[in-house]
């Protein structure tokens, strides 16, 4: 029990230490008691917000994948559009939508947020609506009505770091 | 200096023709959840790029533009999702180019194909 | 420049409210009127305003949409009733 | 050059924001003009910081904030209104 106060403490400390972040980003205002005023803000808004339910802990090797994973979504991110001007532009556009259902092995509810979001931003793919840990997903171009095909094809290239991060 | 300006101009310019294209995809693809999918992926790497450019382009406002991306890569796949969510429950035709629709197999609904194909 | 920019967003800017107020349903003409302070906040930017520019895009954009969708399903929801 | 470049990216989106407004003025359904106004408001965060680079004041940058993380809101009302719940 004990370990869990600090662990909430440590949570809410961070959060709060963003969103100063944030404010001295956008204003750049270097007053330190300004700062000071901010943080106590902050504070009271963390202490509202979160609880140690929807963070995992922070550890070097989760961070580490962090990193890789959002390099990882700008490359998907930068395909994604690439696909969608080529679509767009042709005369024809080639398209052969539907929509399938995939499944999930993440049990977070803030990592399969996570997930949809990055689908959604992905080559082709929007996600519709998540019952349970099937995601059903709209897919401009069906090449596998398969469950397990289709979720090999998009969703394993996330999975393979939102678990180890939300693991 | 000079070449960091024309950098960061000729990216927010690649910006806005992804935010064109965008706003062209939703007019001319045949069914919501098509439109939707070049309007979220479109603009939200239009958008990226354009701030990106722009914050390259006068230095000191890159963190706020870095701040902007943030909020935007956040907010805006969520409303999309949303929309596409509330779209299909009330029943929104599929185009009929359409393969398959596991959600309202799923719910036991007929799959809601439109009837005549929309010329554009 | 800054004037081809003020014609073309406020020809837009009729065209949503004529949108608004021609529109048969309820919920279409809640978004035009959306719209139209969308457009409204960017043209009162470009017209050196950036305060009111900043109320009306949360205040008209934000805030009165949900309202006036909140006033519209509180009635419907009276009528189901009955 | 730089300068001119920029112009002409404001131009482009300028020439988005008609485009989107032509399928919300087309959109048969509701749900497809919710898509136009979700297109809009991010297209017009993109444009506004743009007008923020021309008149030179970091002020405006403000109005992009409130723009990009009060946009979605009005989306999202929306459509659970369609769905039949808010």
């Amino acid at each position: 029990m004990k370990k869990h106060t600090i662990e909430s403490w440590g949570v809410r400390v961070s959060v709060a230490a963003v969103l100063t972040l944030f404010y001295f980003f956008w204003t750049h205002n270097h007053n330190v008691s300004d700062l000071a005023v901010i943080f106590l803000l902050a504070f009271i808004v963390a202490w509202g917000f979160v609880t140690t339910q929807t963070f995992p802990r922070l550890t070097p090797k989760r961070l580490a994948y962090s990193l890789v994973y959002i390099l990882y979504l700008f490359k998907e991110i930068i395909k994604a559009n690439l696909d969608v001007a080529r679509r767009v532009i042709q005369p024809r556009i080639p398209i052969n939508p539907g929509i399938v259902e995939v499944r999930t092995r993440l049990k977070s509810p803030i990592g399969r947020m996570i997930l949809a979001n990055s689908i959604t931003l992905t080559p082709g793919t929007l996600s519709v609506d998540i019952k349970g840990d099937h995601l059903f997903i709209h897919w401009i171009d069906v090449t596998d009505i398969d469950e397990q095909k289709a979720t090999e094809k998009i969703v394993a290239g996330f999975e393979k770091y939102l678990e180890v991060i939300f693991g | 200096m000079a070449i960091r300006e024309l950098l960061g101009s000729i990216i927010a310019l690649i910006g806005s023709l992804f935010l064109f294209l965008g706003a062209l995809g939703i007019v001319r693809m045949p069914d919501l959840y098509n439109r939707m999918q070049t309007g979220t992926k479109s603009t939200t790497l239009g958008t990226i790029l354009t701030l990106l450019g722009i914050g390259i382009y006068r230095l000191e406002w890159l963190p706020q533009m870095l701040i902007l991306i943030a909020f935007i890569l956040a907010t805006n796949p969520v409303s999309s999702h949303t929309l596409a969510r509330a779209a299909h429950f009330t029943g929104i035709p599929l185009t009929r180019k359409t393969v398959a629709d596991k959600l309202a197999e799923e719910e036991h609904r007929p799959i809601p194909v439109e009837e005549e194909e929309e010329v554009v | 420049m800054i004037a081809w920019f003020i014609g073309v967003l406020g020809i837009a800017m009729i065209v949503g409210a004529l949108a608004a107020v021609h529109l048969k349903q309820t919920v279409p003409a809640i978004i035009a009127a959306g719209i139209v302070s969308l457009f409204a906040s960017v043209l009162y930017l470009l017209l050196a305003a950036p305060d009111v520019a900043m109320t009306e895009a949360a205040i008209g954009a934000g805030l009165s949409t949900v309202i006036f969708l909140y006033a519209v399903y509180k009635t419907r929801s009276g009528e189901s009733e009955k | 050059m730089a300068e001119f470049i920029i112009h002409l990216a404001t131009f482009i989106v300028l020439f988005g924001v008609i485009l989107a407004s032509v399928r919300f003025i087309k959109g048969p359904t509701a749900a497809d003009r919710t898509v136009a106004l979700d297109v809009l408001t991010i297209i017009s965060t993109a444009l506004i910081v743009l007008i923020a680079l021309f008149v030179n004041r970091v002020i405006y940058l403000d109005v992009a904030l409130v723009y990009a993380i009060l946009s979605f809101i009005g989306v999202i009302a929306v459509a659970r209104f369609i769905e039949g719940g808010l």
